[in-house]
Parts: structure tokens; C-alpha cells; sequence
């Protein structure tokens, strides 16, 4: 077993092979990340347009129309399509971190919509009594207090979000799982690099909880006694 | 299409397919396709850029026009030649059947009815899928009625084979010796003519100039010399 | 200064107020009292429009809250509300909770908010927890910065939907203190209340609702020693 | 376009293939939701031993182990280490219902244990000042009030769940996205295949969710005032 | 009946109850009352388990509380318990939550256990709302309910934790009554109230808490009028 670890991941410098797809599977996880919350939070304020009027909108149902898309078909799919059709040619990064930030984007969405709409109704309230408007009130007085009950929620589809990635070797972008099958097809092992994966995305996932669950306590701060 | 060589080769491969194209430690593809198809652009006079996608993602790639070659161990069958253009052949492989060491099986006939693994759209594949084999008219069917488990990765198959869940295994022979090498002690490998095929480059459909270009270059290579030695640095040492 | 003609509220088909006509002076104090149900929270909240009125006026001084295109924000900083379940933010510091409403509306500097925020919480008595989280005080601590922080936007009238219901016995008390002082300095006030000694003791008029309307109105000696309407007196009948 | 359609469809009766194809993800994804659902609970249950005890127990460490690790992985490893190791040689049906199921029970899990937490502090007082046990209060009284909030994000799961099945092809199990791979590799051509995969998908995801949708409007009768 | 030895309770190393000693006889209704955070609904909550005693003794007739391996649930069925929040099961209907614990506890069969609970709704004054859901009722009629459900398993002892304090004010009478009624039929009952009016009415004893302890006990006349303690006197002065 040790010896197959060796051939695996030691040999002919395969470790540099690894570090290259880690780099890749990060940075478009990252960069997915970051658009999915950007463009998640825009939907999700583009959904609650609708409770604010009591009567769905044409922002609400765009939003909602393109999250009942995206959710209900495969995102390997969305991959595919992005790849072959909408972005050929154009850089794995590039049509990775797109197509897993505007997947990401529809369920962050619902996500920060139950959030926001988990703040007390009383809130809003309190805010617009101030003579406050309804953008300043959702971003110095919602926003921030729905934040922290999003959290462990979002966190959950960060980590889907980066297990996801695995799927990227599909249209040839070099990721992590990428790397073990190039390796397991010259090696012609399997189990070794599979666990050893396997171990680097459970350590990328640990950290990424680690992390939140730290900011989380951070933001928690006003609610001690 | 238009009947014009390119000025640059953009190529597809899928470089989990050693000797012929493989991620070298500096993470480039390399092999004797890539040699090949580099040489070729060398006495052309043009550029070449690798692509590296998934195999089945090749052909659509070549219709997308993201690329206008693809040398991937491809072999040159009926249905293929109706989206691209083949070359004239630069390689001949057999496939074999991988069996367990106490199996009677001798060629792919006595395959009919078996459970085959196999890798995903390769000539292995096709053949155990019972579909027509060979250039033109003289193909036929070799495998019938055979369950066939089609799996991403060759290694996977084989180890399904292992595992006893299927009867053979049919790939091609380079790899599957590779295979074999790992568990002599429980595989065996069997080769039948019948399977033989032709590794030729693809090529943008109804260019014909370009076609007739990249044949006079693989000619070329073959006659000066230059072919016997990409051969032996790449597969024979291998072997 | 408040005036009210004919105003209903629809719930969907549910009619909540059924034509409420009113006048409220400068200066004044109006507690409102009745039944649960009665419509006191409609009432109050359609006069600042939190909720919007389905049919009828409603002036204060020189705004038309009903008028089109009437800039609701604006008539906000002149009309304070204090909510029964204080809605104080609980992210923010009792001084952040205090001076951020005028900060926002560039009524003043960062610093002079400060100054008069600390001066409005020493009033109501709970300087010394500016620099808390709201989550740290107690019912009644909560209500009186409530309170302070409608003040910061110096509002010429201030209402009130039961302030002091949510709060434990022993913190009712600091409450309406602060409330009647507040009352004593002028201020125009409309207070509903489930506090009769509180009314009693502080009000001009008062106002008893029942079924969507204003069934009694008057003095408090009016209203509590002398009830007109056959319902106002079983109600108070339970309540006193 | 529509001729590419018919090549992908209805040529050399292709249909079959994708029925048959979808029969494997309907099965696996049932299969896997019920077993999900029951140990999701079981694991869930274990957790909660930790809240009611005030410190951590056996239990619920190892229902935290086990939720960690599963979690942490990508379910594509997971897939591989049950064909080929645990569960070699037998029916895809089998390795797939199993590999799901075990998979989605740790995403459960944590989805229940929040949900029995959401629900008020004073219905487990209540239950238990009746003399009622932790168990049968956790039966009678709070478990079917939690699975009302729960619902949405089961469902959630639920559908990923379904999308994910996407990746049994890998260990040569013949689902639907097996057999799109499959006429896409005799068809050469990739856009059909893909495009009316992912409208099946989108179907049976669209069932799930207005069935689940419909459960929960009868779950909420007790709501109505 | 109940008998309480030197009970001390911590929370973490927050020591709540300071060592509580008292006794009271079958039949006697005793009220608690205290300022908020002196441990009134600790103690009460120690008396049935809900909270477990860190040190000391409690004794209800025949069953020693704080013994090993003490049934804990044969206890409750015995020890009935009140809530603020009412704490009724939403999901059931008004007779399912009664009816709920004696099926459970095979005390009766489904039918006798209808019957029972139609009889206890009635008393209460809830009888006609038996097949409607919690949240389609008022806050006073919930506590009845809550009532009724308790006494469905013909408890000795009744404890109510501020069984009127989530009510509005017209609705807290109605369940006063129910409790007085239960009072005079002989309950044993200990109530923890800021119903200072009932207290003087209905209770056997008062005990004053302050600061984790029982500063101060004896007769409603002893504590309302002649209080001793210089912190009941202040509580009092706010309270009354
Ligand atoms: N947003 C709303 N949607 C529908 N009905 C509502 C809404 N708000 C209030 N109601 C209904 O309007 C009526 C009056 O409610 P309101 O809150 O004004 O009464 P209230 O006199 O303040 O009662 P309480 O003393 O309980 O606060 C009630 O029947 C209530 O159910
Ligand atoms: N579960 C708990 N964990 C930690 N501290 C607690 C807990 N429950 C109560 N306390 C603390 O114990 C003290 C007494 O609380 P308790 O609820 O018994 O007071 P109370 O007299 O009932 O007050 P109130 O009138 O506000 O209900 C308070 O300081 C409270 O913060
Ligand atoms: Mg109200
Ligand atoms: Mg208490």
C-alpha cells in the first residue's frame, strides 16, 4: 500500500502535478464563490421585490425563472453547454469559474432569500420608522443581521461547490480529480490516488468550515450577554 | 468547408493514452501522437497547439471548429468519417482481450453473450458493442449479443475484471499489456487479427487540401526514417 | 396638527378600520385604548404608513400622508414610533442604534450625533450602556433607548403602540416615567396603552376603539369614571 | 436541429435506451432517498444525544465522524470505493442505491437535527411535564412538527440528490446521463443529447418538487387560523 | 406534601438558588412572587425535574425527587405543570392535546380519555373549540387548555410558572378564575405571579425571592401590608 502511495504521489515529481490541479480547483472555486454570492445576493433581492409588493414582479420572476433552470438541470450539463457552445474557446479557468458561479449564484439566492427573510419583520420596521429608505434599511440593518444566520447554509454549498469541480476534467480543464486519473491512466493503479484525493479534498473542506465557523463566531459577537 | 490548409494546427488529444499521448512531469502532453503531429507541423511550415479533452469531446470539439486535427489513437471507422475526415493511416494497433488466467476464451468470437468491460467510446467498445468493425465494406460485426459495461477509465474496467464482475476485457493491446504487466499473476492477454485498426489523424471535414498536405507529410516521415525512430523512443521501450 | 377624516383599512377583504374621524391638537397626549383586535395597531400604523390607508385623509401639520407621490421618508423623521417589541437592532451599539438614523439623513456630523445621542440616553436614563449590544439590556433598558433613538431625529409628534406590554412589571414604571416626562415637555403624543393609570394620569383625551372605530372619546375622567357606551364599561369592567 | 433530435431520440429506437436509463435514476434516487431519510433521522438522533446529555456522547461523536467524513469527500470517491472495495461484483442497482443512500443520510442528517432544533425549546417541556418520554415526546410531538420546516431543505437535498445519480456512469452503471454519454459517443454529436438529458432531468426534478410543495401545504393545515 | 431541604442550583458555575428551604402542606396554594432573575422559575422547575437540583432535597409525598434512578416521568403524572407560553402542541387539535398523555400513559382507554377531556374543556370554558387547532384560539383561551391538559392526568400538585404574563389584559381574568376555582376544590398548588391582586385573594402563603433565596414568607396580609424586608418593600413599592 505505502509503495503505490509512492508511485502515486511521489514518483517522477507526480506531488507538482497535484499542486497544479489544487491551484485550479481553488482558484475557480474561489472566483465561483464570489460570484455566486454577488450575483446570489442580486437575486435574491430581485426575488423579495415581490414581498415588498405583495404581488409577483418582473424582476421576481426572472430571478425565479433562472433559478428554476439552473437548479433543475445537472450542472455538469451547464458545463458542457458553457464549454461547447456559449464560451468555446475560451480558457478552462475562465469557463470553470463562470459556469460554477452562475450555478453557485442560483442557490446562494435562495439561500440569503431565507436569510433575509428570517430577520425579524420587526426590523424593516424599525428602519423605515427611522425615515430610513428601503435600500439603506436592507443594507446597513438587514443585511448584516442576516448574515449570520446564512452562514452555516452557505458555507454547506461552498463545500458542495468545491466537491463539485471534480466534474471540470470533462471538458478537459486540469483540476484535482483531473490530476489522479491522469495518473491512475500511466500508473495503472487506482485505489492510491483515489484516497489521496480523496484526503486533499476533505483537508480544502475542513479549513473551508474551520474558516467559516470562525467568522461565524466573529459576527455572533452582539449577540453575547 | 473550405479547401485550405490552415495556418496553425490546432489539435485535440487525450492524453491518457500512453506510449501514443500522456501528461508528461512537466505537465505537457507528450507521446508518439504528439511527436507525430508535431513533426508533421514542422515540415509544414505551421504552428501546433495541443488541446487535451476528454476523448468523447473530441469530435465535437473538430465540429465546433475549436480545433482542426485531433491525433488521439483515434481509429478511422464507418460512422466517424461522417463528421470528420481521416488521414491516411499512421499506425497499426490490435486490441486484446484481457482475461483471467484460467479462462478458455481464444478470440473475440467466443466473446458472444459475454460481459464485457470496456473504456468508454473506444474501438473496444464499438467491437463488443456489436458494432460493424473495419474500413468500408469489409466490415462486419465481431461480438454479439454481448452486456457490455462501459467505464471512464480503462484501469476501472480491468479492475472490474479483477473483481469478476466481467468476463473480459477488450482494449487496445499496448495498454492492455501495461495492464497485464501489473497483475501477471492473475491476467492474461489474448490477441485476435480480426481486431486490427488504423490510428489516423482527423481532420476538419471537406478540406481536402489540408488532407492531401498532412498525407504527403506522414509518407514523408515514414520513408526518411524519421517514423522507425519516434517509434522506438516512444512505444518499443516501453514494451 | 393631526387630522383624520374617514379613514378605512382593508386586510384583503377584511375591513379593519371602518372610517375613523379624528383631530389631535399640538401638544397633545392621546392614549388609545381597547379590545384586542380592536384595530389600535392599524390605526397608529397608518399614521406614520407602515401600513397604507385603503380609503380616507390623513394630515399632520403640513404633510398629506395620503396625497400621490407623497415622500414618505421625509415625514418619518417628523413622526417617531416606539414599538411594543422595541425593535432595536441588535448588531448595532446602543449609541450606533441612536445616532445612525441621523447620520443616514446627514442631519448632522458623526460627532454631533454622538453628543446628542449621549445626551438623549443619559435623559432616559441609560448613558452608562452606550457602548452594549442591545442583547445585554434589560425589557425596560431596551424600550427607553427605543425611545432615545426616535428622539434623535427631533420628531414633532411621537407614537406609541403599547410600550410597555412586553416588559416585566418592575420595568413598566421607568418607562412611563420617561414617556410622561416627555408628555410634560409638549411633546404630541399618541400612546395606545393597556396602562389606565397611566392614562389617567397623562393623557388629554381618550380614545376608546372597538370593532374598527373610535366608539368614545373624551376626557380620562370621562372615559373611566363615567363610560357612555355599554361596551366600554364591560371592558373596563375586566381591566381595571 | 430537429433532425439532430432525431438522431438522438427516436433513430435505431434510442428512446429505449433513455427509459431504460431513467428507470436506473428513478430507482437509485428513490431507493437512496428512503435510506437517506431513515439513517439521516437515526444519524440526527444520535447527534441531538450530545445536547440533551450538555456534553458530547459516544453517539454523537460517532454520528459526527461519520456526517465529517462523508461530507468531506466527493461523492465520486465514495461511488468508486463501494464498487470496487466494499461491494465488488454486485448489481449496480445495489452499489448505487447504497452509495447514495449512505451519502445523502449524512446531508440529512444535519438537515433534521437543525430542523428538531428549530423547533420551540417548550414543546420538548411541555411533552415531557405530561410524564411523556424523551422518545415518545420526540415521536409524537416534535418530530412531526419539525418535518414541516425541514421539508424545503429535504427537498433541496432531495433534488441534488437526483442530479448527482448523474455521476453512476463512472462505475459503468447505465443511468440516464450514461446513456446521453453513450448516443453521444455513436452520434457524434453532443448538443441533443445533452440539451434533452437535461430537460428530462429538469421534468422529474419539477415532480419532486410540486410533490414535495403539495406535502408541505398539507402539513401546514394545522397553520391556518 | 412538598418538602424542600437546602436546594442549590448552578447553571455552569452561576449559582441561581442559594439554598431554598420550605415546606408546604396538602391543599394550600402558594404563590411566588420576586423580582425577574431571582430564581422564581428555577425553583419551580426543580420541584418537577425540569431543572436538576445541584445539591440538597425535595420530597412530594411519597416520592424522594432527588433520589438515584428516581422515575422521573411517574413523578409528572403526578406533578402537574402550567407555562407562560402555554407550550400546546400545534400540530394537534385542543382535544388531541389533552387526550394525548393519558392514552400514552394507558391510564384509559381512547374513549374514556375523550370523555375526561370534554369534561376538563367544559369546566374550563373551552369546550366548544375542542376540535380546533392552538393557533386558532386567543392567548386565554390557550392557557385554559394548558390547564385542562394538566389536569387531565388528575395531578396532586399544580405548578404554574406566570401563567397570565403572555396574556392581554382582558383575557388574564378569565384565567385567573379557572385557577382560583382549582384553588378552592383543594389543589395543591404552587404559583409563581406578578398577579399581585390574585396572590392577596387566592394564595395560602406568599414567598418574596430575592437574589436565589425565600427572603421573606407568610400570609398575602403579612407580606403585601406589613412587609419586613427592606428589598420587599422597594419590590412592592414598584410593583403595586
Ligand atoms: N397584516 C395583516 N393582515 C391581515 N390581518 C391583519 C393584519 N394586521 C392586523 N390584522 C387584523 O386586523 C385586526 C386589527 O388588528 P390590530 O393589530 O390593529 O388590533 P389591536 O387593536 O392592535 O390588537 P392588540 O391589542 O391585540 O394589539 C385584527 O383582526 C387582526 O387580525
Ligand atoms: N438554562 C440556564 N442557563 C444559564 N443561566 C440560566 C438558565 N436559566 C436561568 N438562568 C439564570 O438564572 C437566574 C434565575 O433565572 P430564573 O428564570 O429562575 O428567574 P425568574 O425569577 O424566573 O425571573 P423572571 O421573572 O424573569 O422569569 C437568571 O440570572 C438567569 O439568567
Ligand atoms: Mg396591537
Ligand atoms: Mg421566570
Amino acid at each position: 500500500m505505502l509503495d503505490s502511495f509512492y508511485t502515486a504521489f511521489i514518483e517522477e515529481q507526480r506531488y507538482l502535478l497535484y499542486l497544479d490541479g489544487l491551484k485550479m480547483t481553488i482558484l475557480v472555486s474561489v472566483i465561483a464563490i464570489i460570484i455566486g454570492v454577488v450575483l446570489g445576493t442580486l437575486l435574491a433581492l430581485m426575488r423579495l421585490t415581490a414581498e415588498q409588493k405583495g404581488k409577483s414582479t418582473l424582476l421576481s420572476k426572472i430571478a425565479y425563472v433562472y433559478i428554476d433552470i439552473i437548479r433543475g438541470t445537472p450542472t455538469l450539463t451547464q458545463l458542457m453547454i458553457m464549454y461547447f457552445v456559449i464560451l468555446k474557446g475560451q480558457s478552462g479557468l475562465l469557463v470553470g469559474s463562470l459556469t460554477f458561479g452562475l450555478n453557485s449564484a442560483a442557490y446562494v439566492a435562495e439561500i440569503i432569500r431565507a436569510g433575509i427573510q428570517a430577520v425579524d419583520q420587526g426590523q424593516m420596521e424599525g428602519g423605515r420608522s427611522l425615515g430610513l429608505s428601503y435600500v439603506q434599511t436592507m443594507k446597513d440593518i438587514i443585511l448584516p443581521q442576516a448574515i449570520k444566520n446564512i452562514l452555516p447554509a452557505l458555507g454547506n454549498e461552498f463545500i458542495v461547490l468545491v466537491k463539485e469541480t471534480s466534474i471540470l476534467g470533462y471538458v478537459a480543464i486540469v483540476d484535482l480529480t483531473k490530476v489522479s486519473d491522469f495518473v491512475i491512466s500511466r500508473i495503472f493503479e487506482a485505489l492510491a490516488p483515489l484516497l489521496g484525493t480523496a484526503l486533499i479534498y476533505y483537508v480544502i473542506v475542513k479549513f473551508l468550515t474551520l474558516g467559516l465557523n470562525a467568522l461565524e463566531r466573529r459576527l455572533r459577537q452582539s449577540d453575547r450577554r | 468547408a473550405e479547401s485550405k490548409v490552415p495556418d496553425k494546427l490546432i489539435v485535440g488529444t487525450n492524453a491518457e493514452f500512453p506510449p501514443f499521448e500522456y501528461m508528461n512531469d512537466k505537465k505537457q502532453p507528450e507521446g508518439f501522437d504528439i511527436a507525430m503531429i508535431k513533426e508533421i507541423g514542422k515540415r509544414m511550415g505551421k504552428k501546433v497547439e495541443i488541446k487535451n479533452m476528454e476523448f468523447k469531446s473530441l469530435i465535437g470539439a473538430m465540429e465546433s471548429d475549436s480545433i482542426n486535427a485531433i491525433i488521439a489513437g483515434m481509429t478511422k471507422t464507418e460512422k466517424r468519417e461522417k463528421a470528420v475526415d481521416f488521414s491516411d493511416s499512421y499506425y497499426t494497433t490490435n486490441q486484446a482481450i484481457i482475461l483471467k488466467k484460467d479462462s478458455k476464451i481464444t478470440k473475440l468470437a467466443q466473446l458472444d453473450g459475454k460481459k464485457i468491460g470496456v473504456q468508454e467510446g473506444t474501438t473496444g467498445d464499438l467491437i463488443s458493442s456489436g458494432d460493424k468493425f473495419g474500413d468500408g465494406k469489409k466490415a462486419k460485426v465481431l461480438v454479439k449479443g454481448a452486456k457490455v459495461k462501459r467505464f471512464k477509465k480503462g484501469v476501472d474496467a480491468v479492475m472490474d475484471l479483477k473483481n469478476g464482475s466481467v468476463d473480459a476485457v477488450v482494449i487496445d493491446e499496448l495498454t492492455a499489456n501495461e495492464f497485464v504487466k501489473k497483475n501477471a499473476k492473475k491476467l492474461k492477454i489474448v490477441i485476435d487479427s480480426a481486431g486490427s485498426e488504423y490510428y489516423c489523424i482527423a481532420l476538419t471535414k471537406g478540406n481536402t487540401a489540408y488532407k492531401e498536405e498532412v498525407n504527403k507529410q506522414i509518407k514523408a516521415i515514414k520513408e526518411d526514417g524519421t517514423y522507425d525512430k519516434l517509434k522506438a523512443k516512444y512505444i518499443d521501450s516501453k514494451n | 396638527m393631526i387630522d383624520v377624516k374617514n379613514l378605512h383599512k382593508y386586510f384583503g377583504s377584511l375591513e379593519v378600520l371602518k372610517g375613523i374621524d379624528c383631530h389631535i391638537d399640538k401638544g397633545e397626549c392621546v392614549c388609545v385604548i381597547g379590545p384586542s383586535g380592536s384595530g389600535k395597531s392599524t390605526f397608529l400604523r397608518c399614521l406614520n404608513l407602515l401600513e397604507t390607508p385603503t380609503k380616507g385623509d390623513i394630515v399632520i401639520d403640513d404633510m398629506h400622508l395620503t396625497e400621490k407621490n407623497f415622500d414618505v421618508d421625509a415625514m418619518r423623521k417628523r413622526v417617531g414610533m416606539v414599538f411594543q417589541h422595541f425593535n432595536l437592532f441588535p448588531h448595532l451599539t446602543i449609541l450606533e442604534n441612536v445616532t445612525l438614523a441621523p447620520i443616514r439623513h446627514k442631519m448632522m456630523t458623526e460627532e454631533q450625533a454622538k453628543e446628542k445621542a449621549m445626551e438623549l440616553l443619559n435623559r432616559v436614563g441609560v448613558g452608562d450602556k452606550a457602548d452594549n449590544y442591545p442583547a445585554q439590556l434589560s425589557g425596560g433598558q431596551k424600550q427607553r433607548v427605543a425611545i432615545a433613538r426616535s428622539l434623535a431625529l427631533s420628531p414633532e409628534v411621537m407614537l406609541f403602540d403599547e410600550p410597555t406590554s412586553a416588559l416585566d412589571p418592575e420595568m413598566v414604571g421607568e418607562v412611563l416615567e420617561v414617556m410622561k416626562q416627555l408628555a410634560k415637555e409638549g411633546m404630541t403624543m399618541v400612546v395606545v396603552t393597556h396602562e389606565m393609570g397611566f392614562a389617567r394620569e397623562v393623557a388629554n383625551r381618550v380614545f376608546f376603539m372597538d370593532g374598527g372605530g373610535i366608539l368614545e372619546e373624551g376626557t380620562p375622567e370621562q372615559i373611566f369614571d363615567h363610560p357612555q357606551e355599554e361596551r366600554t364599561k364591560t371592558f373596563l369592567s375586566k381591566v381595571l
